[in-house]
């Protein structure tokens, strides 16, 4: 167990240090773009025909004067204590813009990335365990092609066919704009729908989330398989699988209790690259679906040079996929007894 | 007879072509018997281990004969069959202790679930409790020291003998007709594979129980077996009792193998050297497969593959002991 | 508890694993010194410290009676020691041509190409190899038996003084270890090389040595002349060791009992006396000494 | 056991070619690469000698019709066979697609070919010394290559091309600082397993220094999981780069580009599909292609020779 509480603790400091340093590239590339103090002015000037002596002052207050060191020791503090800047469209922290859109773009990530991971495993699972046969080469056949298509694609269609052609679900937006939005309390919307009882609100947050999740699955679950196909034949190879088929299970006990069991291992760790990648995805998912996220906040601010918005946009997102790969690290222990118990 | 193997051809689909692993082997067992399937690599011992059990490789097909094992032929048993079939009428145990127990699941779990099996074959409740001390028993059987508390721990905090040990109880709870065992002893330590050997012998006998050990080493196949099979080149060269095999072997690579083991110092002599190494299955050679290497080589060695042949109270393939065509 | 949870942040190993701990070993020159040791016993990273793949935590070689230490010293010892692995088809670099890997030790000498063209072809011709087939043939396109004998081409092409063997022929097929026995027993007899052979198997022990060491659990048990520790076996674990062998000679084996000691975990005393059927009172507590007995030397309270 | 026989003369580069070209699938794959990378080349180098000269006619000698000048008579013509021209159909603006397909081929070659190939120099140059010389060395630049790998993609690419100004080479730029933090990762995962080995030794032992070691013996033989991995990283590169144009980053004034010539067709959906859906299944097409390569070259590497 001690063994285990030192991995934690490794893997913290590792997070830690990879979150500074991610902080610092970004320090960096800022820098690197705009490398005096007035050019510096100009990226987080709210009016773009600022005077000079406004982009001075600018300046002067957000000390970029100041030593270049000292200058990354205040950016490290503000990221970490949570002063991401002043939007320049809307005025307001950035923080709380983000706070804001996060919580909206992740439930549908979620949701898709979940959907992603259980097709894929099953998928996987299955092609595996029938190698070579009609089964694998249909199962290979579907990843490639949803793989390979590009998400504008998948999303246009999955629009037309579920939203135009059959009617099922809304084609854009997070809820029905008629009806009023529940209390904030959480910013997940689901969730504060669920919060004030507002059922009829909660379920069209539903139907609004099932085409993106879809597209956002169906485009990212091809890895899984792969990955998965690959672990499993691997597995399905070894000797411990051979003794469960010899001890008379049968095979779909074998499949899916024994070798899927062990090829999930690393697994994991796809699933916050995974997730990773889905962020990223969504950004086209969210322009397309009008779905008022993260993603759709930061196409926005690309049309409107808004520097402040994308570089915390960017932050943030750093900082989440280096949590989640934490997470997948604590997972990993947890699922695998050899490291948990080493 | 338990188990009656009959002009067994298997074969594997590869990228470089078709591998003839196995060409008309024949081989019956008899119940309470034990006999050691001796060879080197590409010889197909291990291949025909895993076609008794109906655990060949996807790309693995039986193309030719017959296994009988108690009076069912296995090459042409449904799915279901196979599934009755393993456990009751044969168990097998693998080489490498590090991978023949899942590494997720405690020792317990899959004891149990081979008892979850055996109890529904015979249509009895089971009982996780009684299981779990039944197994106990059996550790005990296989001399594993502590068994209250091994049985509750995970395959890496064991070693590699009682790894061994706690498959082959998992053998023993399902009281097998046929304990197939594939090199179990070659990844131990030499004072623990002589541990490993003893049980085996012993336990054979208690539970009287036919054994088919596969292995590399003569030497290792002696200690425990009744019988030798020797296998070369997916064919059995010479089948006979132990002793008499080792005292007077007839087939020319059985002899080289024996002769070839070092028993004095080199000031005394080199070792007998069998020249070449074994063929290539991929393009074995025409004939007999030994041909090329053979000290006692004929002109019908080269073209003609020998058939099965009776001598001196054992049967090989060889044209030395050929009766001269009338 | 505390230090050890630092410690192990840090990625210093809390246990020290004393894998090998020999008090006093001495090869002289020309000879073959077989050690002799089942698989957790230490014998391949004494071989593997010996020939400074593996930093000793404490202790002293002597190379020619002088102290190798320090970076000069080592890379000075690896001109003239040389290794031959145990599995034949990891020790050659798939990508390189049979003559690229049999020379890779002659291109620090500053030879000449045609040098070192000759030096190949008698190297290969020592190990029974057509240097012109050879040459270009890459690992893959060998058997395990022709890889052998191009490892030990490049182990004695830069005209090595000591060549360590891990297990030169333990992953060849029966058939083939005798060819690969008597090739290096030629060598030696024609080179005089000093050899350490490493092995768990008796029988090979027996054809190939003049010395052979026992090793248990990370020490050496029992050295003297081949013929005489193994006709005559002094230590209880060398015994036990023999009798465990199986072999045409008889049907039985008598193996001790319990699992060779984890090297973390140590017994204390003797490493041997849980297993030992003589341990006596002084074996428990305390780690016996190397004892003469006819001419050998045994680590063994039961020849004081 | 039973691989240990020897395969003579059924290895290498040859036997790779033969191992690919006689699965149907990848196959067919190499067949559309080739075209793709042909075409892009050939294409390519009319577009250069057009700069070059100056005379823009170069550029769109060997498409069926000009793919950039308006051509208001032809404006959402549906595609036919009947006309190559309009094969694919054609835009509002009356460009044949089947001509702007073709014209926008280099970029993504380019991209494809140029980002892999730097991803995998860079990422050589960290992860081999991180693997092999280990501790210290390797503390540092794993967290380096973190942090690197923490950036979503998509975000990274839309922030350095907003910082750096618009056009391809930014793009190529921000995708290869994307995607060596894998790379690195494979050569060094692949350092640590070779270090170890016994070949690796010997020559430690034969007095051969670290730097040559990694030279001779580390690089050559973690090329080829590598180069599996590439294969199916040139499909990625240019879905990527399709998805980037989508947004409208990255692109180059008219100068069509399989992405953003979907993202125009988006209004005209579902009436005129083939705006959408032609750039589309090309895209899909050639990753589809790379993948089918890619998969049975990690097969191969993997030695999953027989399924």
């Amino acid at each position: 167990m001690a063994g285990f509480v030192a991995f934690l603790i490794r893997r913290v400091a590792n997070a830690f240090v990879t979150i500074v340093l991610m902080i610092f590239l970004v320090f960096i590339l800022v820098h690197v773009v705009a490398p005096t103090p007035i050019d510096m002015a100009k990226l987080v000037s709210p009016n773009p025909r600022a005077s000079m002596q406004d982009l001075e002052n600018i300046a002067r207050d957000h000390g970029f004067y100041e030593p270049i060191y000292i200058q990354f020791v205040h950016y490290v503090e503000q990221v970490l204590t949570g002063n991401l800047g002043t939007d320049l469209q809307q005025g307001v922290p950035e923080v709380d813009l983000i706070a804001q859109y996060l919580p909206i773009s992740f439930e549908m990530v979620l949701a898709g990335s979940i959907l992603a991971v259980l097709v894929g495993l099953y998928t996987g699972a299955v092609s595996a365990s029938n190698r070579g046969g009609a089964t694998d080469y249909a199962v290979k056949g579907l990843y490639l092609v949803t793989w390979a298509a590009p998400i504008f694609v998948v999303a246009v269609i999955v629009q037309l066919v579920f939203a135009f052609w059959l009617k099922l679900l809304p084609a854009s937006g997070i809820a029905n704009p008629l009806l009023a939005t529940p209390t904030r309390v959480t910013g997940f919307p689901l969730l504060d729908g669920i919060i004030a009882g507002d059922w009829a609100y909660s379920w069209s947050v539903v139907q609004h989330m099932i085409l993106p999740a879809l597209t956002l699955g169906l485009a990212s679950f091809g890895v899984v398989t792969r990955l998965t196909r690959a672990t499993m034949v691997d597995a399905l190879d070894k000797d411990y699988v051979k003794l469960a088929y010899m001890k008379g299970l049968p095979k779909r006990k074998v499949v899916y209790g024994t070798a899927l069991r062990n090829a999930m291992i690393p697994i994991v760790t796809l699933i916050a690259l995974i997730f990773g990648t889905a962020v990223g995805g969504a950004v086209v998912i969210e322009e397309l679906f009008n779905y008022r996220g993260l993603g759709y906040f930061a196409v926005a601010s690309v049309y409107n040079l808004n520097y402040v918005a994308i570089l915390a946009i960017t932050i943030v997102l750093g900082i989440s996929v280096i949590v989640a790969n934490f997470i997948a690290d604590v997972l990993y222990g947890v699922i695998d007894p050899r490291v948990r118990l080493s | 007879m338990l188990l009656q193997v009959e002009d067994l051809h298997v074969t594997y689909d590869t990228v470089y072509g078709t591998l003839n692993a196995l060409n008309g082997v024949n081989l019956s067992i008899e119940e309470g018997e034990t006999v050691a399937l001796v060879g080197e690599s590409g010889s197909g011992k291990s291949t025909l281990g895993l076609s008794i059990v109906r655990l060949l490789p996807p790309n693995g097909r039986y193309s030719k004969g017959s296994i009988v094992l108690n009076g069912k032929n296995v090459v042409s048993l449904s799915g279901s069959e196979v599934r009755r079939m393993r456990g009751t009428d044969v168990f097998m145990v693998f080489q490498d202790p590090l991978n023949t127990l899942n590494p997720v699941k405690r020792v317990s779990t899959q004891v149990l679930e081979a008892l979850a099996v055996r109890a529904k074959k015979e249509n009895k409740a089971f009982d996780q409790r009684e299981g779990i001390s039944e197994a106990i028993e059996k550790f005990k059987d296989v001399r594993l020291p502590d068994p209250e508390v091994l049985i509750h721990r995970y395959p890496h905090q064991l070693s590699g003998g009682q790894i061994q040990r706690v498959v082959i109880a998992i053998g023993l709870l399902l009281k097998p007709k046929l304990f197939i065992a594939d090199e179990p002893t070659s990844a131990l330590d030499v004072t623990i594979q002589a541990q490993v050997l003893k049980l085996l012998n012993s336990l054979k006998s208690e539970y009287k129980m036919s054994v088919i050990f596969i292995t590399h080493d003569i030497s290792v196949a002696y200690v425990i077996a009744d019988r030798f099979a020797v296998l070369y080149g997916g064919e059995v060269s010479e089948i006979g009792e132990v002793s008499k095999v080792v005292k007077s072997p007839l087939h020319p690579y059985t002899k080289a193998l024996i002769e070839s083991i070092p028993k004095r110092s080199r000031k005394e002599g080199e070792l007998v050297a069998i020249p070449g190494s074994p063929p290539n299955m991929l393009s074995p050679p025409t004939g007999c497969k030994f041909h090329p290497r053979c000290p006692y080589v004929m002109d019908v060695c080269r073209t003609e593959n020998p058939p099965y042949t009776e001598a001196d109270e054992r049967t090989l393939r060889c044209w030395l002991y050929e009766r001269p065509p009338t | 508890m505390k230090k050890g949870l630092l410690d192990s942040i840090l990625r210093t190993k809390v246990p020290i694993i004393r894998a090998v701990e020999v008090p006093h070993l001495a090869i002289a020159g020309g000879e073959v010194l077989a050690l002799v040791g089942e698989s957790g016993s230490g014998k391949t990273t004494l071989g593997r410290l010996l020939v400074t793949l593996e930093k000793p935590t404490s202790g002293e070689i002597y190379f020619h009676g002088e102290r190798v230490k320090g970076r000069r010293a080592v890379m000075g010892l690896r001109r003239k020691v040389q290794m031959v692995f145990q599995n034949p088809a990891d020790s050659l670099d798939p990508r390189m041509s049979v003559k690229g890997i049999v020379t890779e030790p002659l291109t620090t000498k500053g030879l000449s190409r045609r040098e070192r063209e000759g030096q190949f072809e008698s190297a290969l011709s020592l190990v029974g190899l057509d240097s012109s087939t050879f040459a270009e043939r890459r690992s893959r396109d060998l058997s395990g038996g022709q890889r052998q004998r191009v490892a030990v081409a490049r182990a004695i092409i830069s005209s090595p003084e000591f060549v360590v063997l891990d297990e030169p022929t333990s992953a060849l097929d029966a058939s083939v270890q005798s060819q690969v026995l008597n090739l290096l027993a030629r060598i030696h007899d024609q080179l005089g090389f000093t050899y350490l052979f490493i092995t768990h198997n008796i029988a090979i022990a027996r054809y190939i040595a003049d010395t052979v060491a026992v090793m248990y659990a990370g020490q050496i048990v029992e050295i003297g002349p081949a013929q005489q520790v193994l006709s005559k076996p002094k230590h209880p674990y060398t015994q036990a060791l023999f009798s465990s062998v199986p072999s045409l000679d008889r049907k039985e084996v008598a193996p001790p009992t319990g699992e060779v000691p984890s090297l973390v975990n140590l017994p204390k005393g003797c490493r041997f006396n849980p297993r030992c059927p003589y341990a006596m009172e002084v074996c428990r507590t305390t780690d016996p000494p190397f004892f003469d007995v006819d001419g050998e030397q045994a680590a063994c309270w039961l020849y004081k | 056991m039973e691989n240990e026989v020897p395969l003579s003369g059924q290895s290498g580069w040859r036997f790779t070619v033969r191992f690919l070209v006689h699965d149907r699938a990848a196959l067919a794959g190499l067949v559309i690469i080739g075209l793709f990378l042909g075409w892009g080349l050939v294409e390519g180098v009319m577009q250069y000698i057009a700069s070059y000269t100056h005379v823009a006619s170069w550029g769109w000698k060997l498409l069926p019709s000009d793919p950039i000048s308006l051509s208001l008579k032809n404006s959402l013509a549906a595609p036919t066979l009947s006309n190559l021209n309009n094969l694919f159909g054609a835009n509002y603006e009356g460009q044949s697609v089947l001509s702007q397909l073709l014209y926008a081929t280099p970029h993504d070659a380019t991209a494809s070919v140029l980002v892999v190939a730097s991803a995998i120099a860079i990422g050589m140059m960290i992860g081999i010394p991180a693997g092999y010389i280990g501790g210290w060395t390797d503390e540092i630049l794993m967290r380096i290559t973190d942090a690197f790998l923490a950036f979503p993609y998509l975000v990274l690419a839309i922030a350095f091309s907003v910082l750096l100004g618009e056009g391809f080479t930014t793009v190529l730029l921000a995708l290869v600082l994307i995607w060596w933090p894998t790379y690195a990762r494979y050569f060094r995962a692949q350092a640590i397993s070779l270090k170890n080995r016994n070949f690796v030794e010997a020559s430690k032992l034969s007095g051969v220094g670290p730097l040559k070691i990694m030279l001779r013996h580390i690089f050559p033989n973690s090329i080829d999981p590598v180069i599996a991995q590439a294969t199916l990283d040139f499909g990625s590169v240019i879905l990527l780069y399709s998805t980037l144009a989508f947004l409208g980053i990255g692109l180059e004034l008219n100068y069509p580009e399989w992405g953003s010539m979907s993202s125009l067709g988006v209004s005209y959906f579902p009436a005129s599909w083939w705006l959408v859906l032609v750039p589309g299944a090309t895209i899909m097409v050639i990753v589809v292609a790379f993948s089918l390569i890619g998969d049975r070259l990690q097969d191969l590497v993997a030695g999953r020779l027989t399924y």
